[in-house]
């Protein structure tokens, strides 16, 4: 019962990866939930700051509310810079 | 006013030919008198730093899912009949095409439109990120906030 | 910023090649990262007749003059690099190329707005005149208000 | 001392003619006053009123102001449809 966590860009830098599969049994999280989880497991790395990073819940992008469970697919990334 | 042409959507490290892509965009299609065309290029930045080449970095999936929204948006919103956009990802060099944006219309207001909200959008929310290698090293470009301007300009009144 | 480049300014019975355009206006031009190119295509006019052919009549030497002049005003005014305006003249047949317009700048938006204006200025005050034929005969097409509007638009605040 | 007279696209249709060469002697007229003596050569013809037409002088956009005189060319034209 996982939920597949991405990092892109900087933040893919600054964590030292890319990806990581994270077991959440059968609970329901909200997004800062997550961030929570993953601020301990990465030593309140600064680059998880709701702040620095926009959050996207299987491919559509997303807010602190947006609830995630394990099969989902959660991103973390800075603002975009394409174009 | 037709709006059901699918766009044409490519994430890619191959260059685009924008001679074949404009070919594509006006091939039988004799209702559409207007063809707008954006491209955008590796440019030396005006600053400190020389600029040697540029990495591209995307979400795979997201990004082509978010283009194909913004094409499709747009085609409503102008009534566009085709839409093509071409992003690049990976090391691009100097003076590289980095993306291309066509739009076909009836009215030529319609197709400049259009293109530049889909460039607007692009730029805000497609999940690309741009590396700038120089010659001293490389560091992630910031967005900026007169990116956030153009894009909102689109929510006023027209 | 530079505005030395000469415009490009061609009046032809002969198609052009937007790939060739493109190139031209790309090449060894490392700080200007936008380009935006219009190109107007004959049309099937939504209409109780059918087209089959457009003739366009112009004025020589006026044309050229006047064209230049207008790619030299949206240079300065939009800080705009390279232009180049092409218009074809004579019989053309549906879904022919008419009028290609290419601009190219440090910036998306003066490209989009350089192009824009030009398109808005040719059309209301280059001397072209656009002869419908139809399967019933021929008459010369009239000067519409609304372009006359888009022109005047670029004479207040921006 | 001639003047050249040019017309385009309908206006030429309806005259028949795309250019003629006037005779002005030494004067200098008004681009009203040339149209006056037009609209007696062409018989009071429709297409040649003001509110038809649009008149260029060495080919840049005049009035019915603009001075004219022997060698400069004078276009009248229906507004311009390119593009």
């Amino acid at each position: 019962m996982t939920l597949r966590v991405l990092f892109f860009a900087r933040l893919k830098e600054q964590l030292h990866t890319d990806k990581l599969e994270l077991d959440v049994g059968d609970a329901i999280l909200s997004v800062s939930e997550l961030r929570k989880r993953l601020l301990v497991m990465f030593d309140n790395h600064e680059a998880l700051q709701v702040t620095r990073t926009l959050v996207a819940v299987n491919q559509q992008m997303a807010n602190e509310e947006t609830q995630v469970t394990a099969g989902d697919e959660v991103a973390f990334f800075p603002p975009v810079t394409g174009g | 006013m037709t709006t059901d042409s699918a766009p044409r959507i490519l994430v890619t490290e191959s260059d685009f030919s924008v001679g074949n892509e404009h070919q594509r965009l006006i091939e039988n299609n004799p209702q559409q008198g207007a063809v707008v065309c954006f491209t955008g290029l590796v440019r030396e930045m005006a600053g400190d730093v020389s600029l040697t080449a540029l990495h591209l970095e995307h979400y795979p999936g997201m990004t082509e899912r978010c283009l194909l929204d913004i094409a499709q948006t747009a085609q409503q919103r102008f009534g566009l009949d085709r839409t093509t956009i071409i992003h690049r990802v990976g090391t691009l060099a100097l003076n590289a095409q980095i993306v291309f944006v066509g739009v076909t219309s009836a009215h030529r207001q319609a197709a400049f439109d259009g293109a530049n909200f889909i460039m607007d959008y692009l730029k805000t929310q497609a999940p690309f990120w741009k590396k700038e290698i120089h010659t001293q090293g490389h560091s992630w470009v910031d967005a900026k906030e007169t990116d956030n301007l153009a894009a909102r300009r689109w929510n006023q009144s027209e």
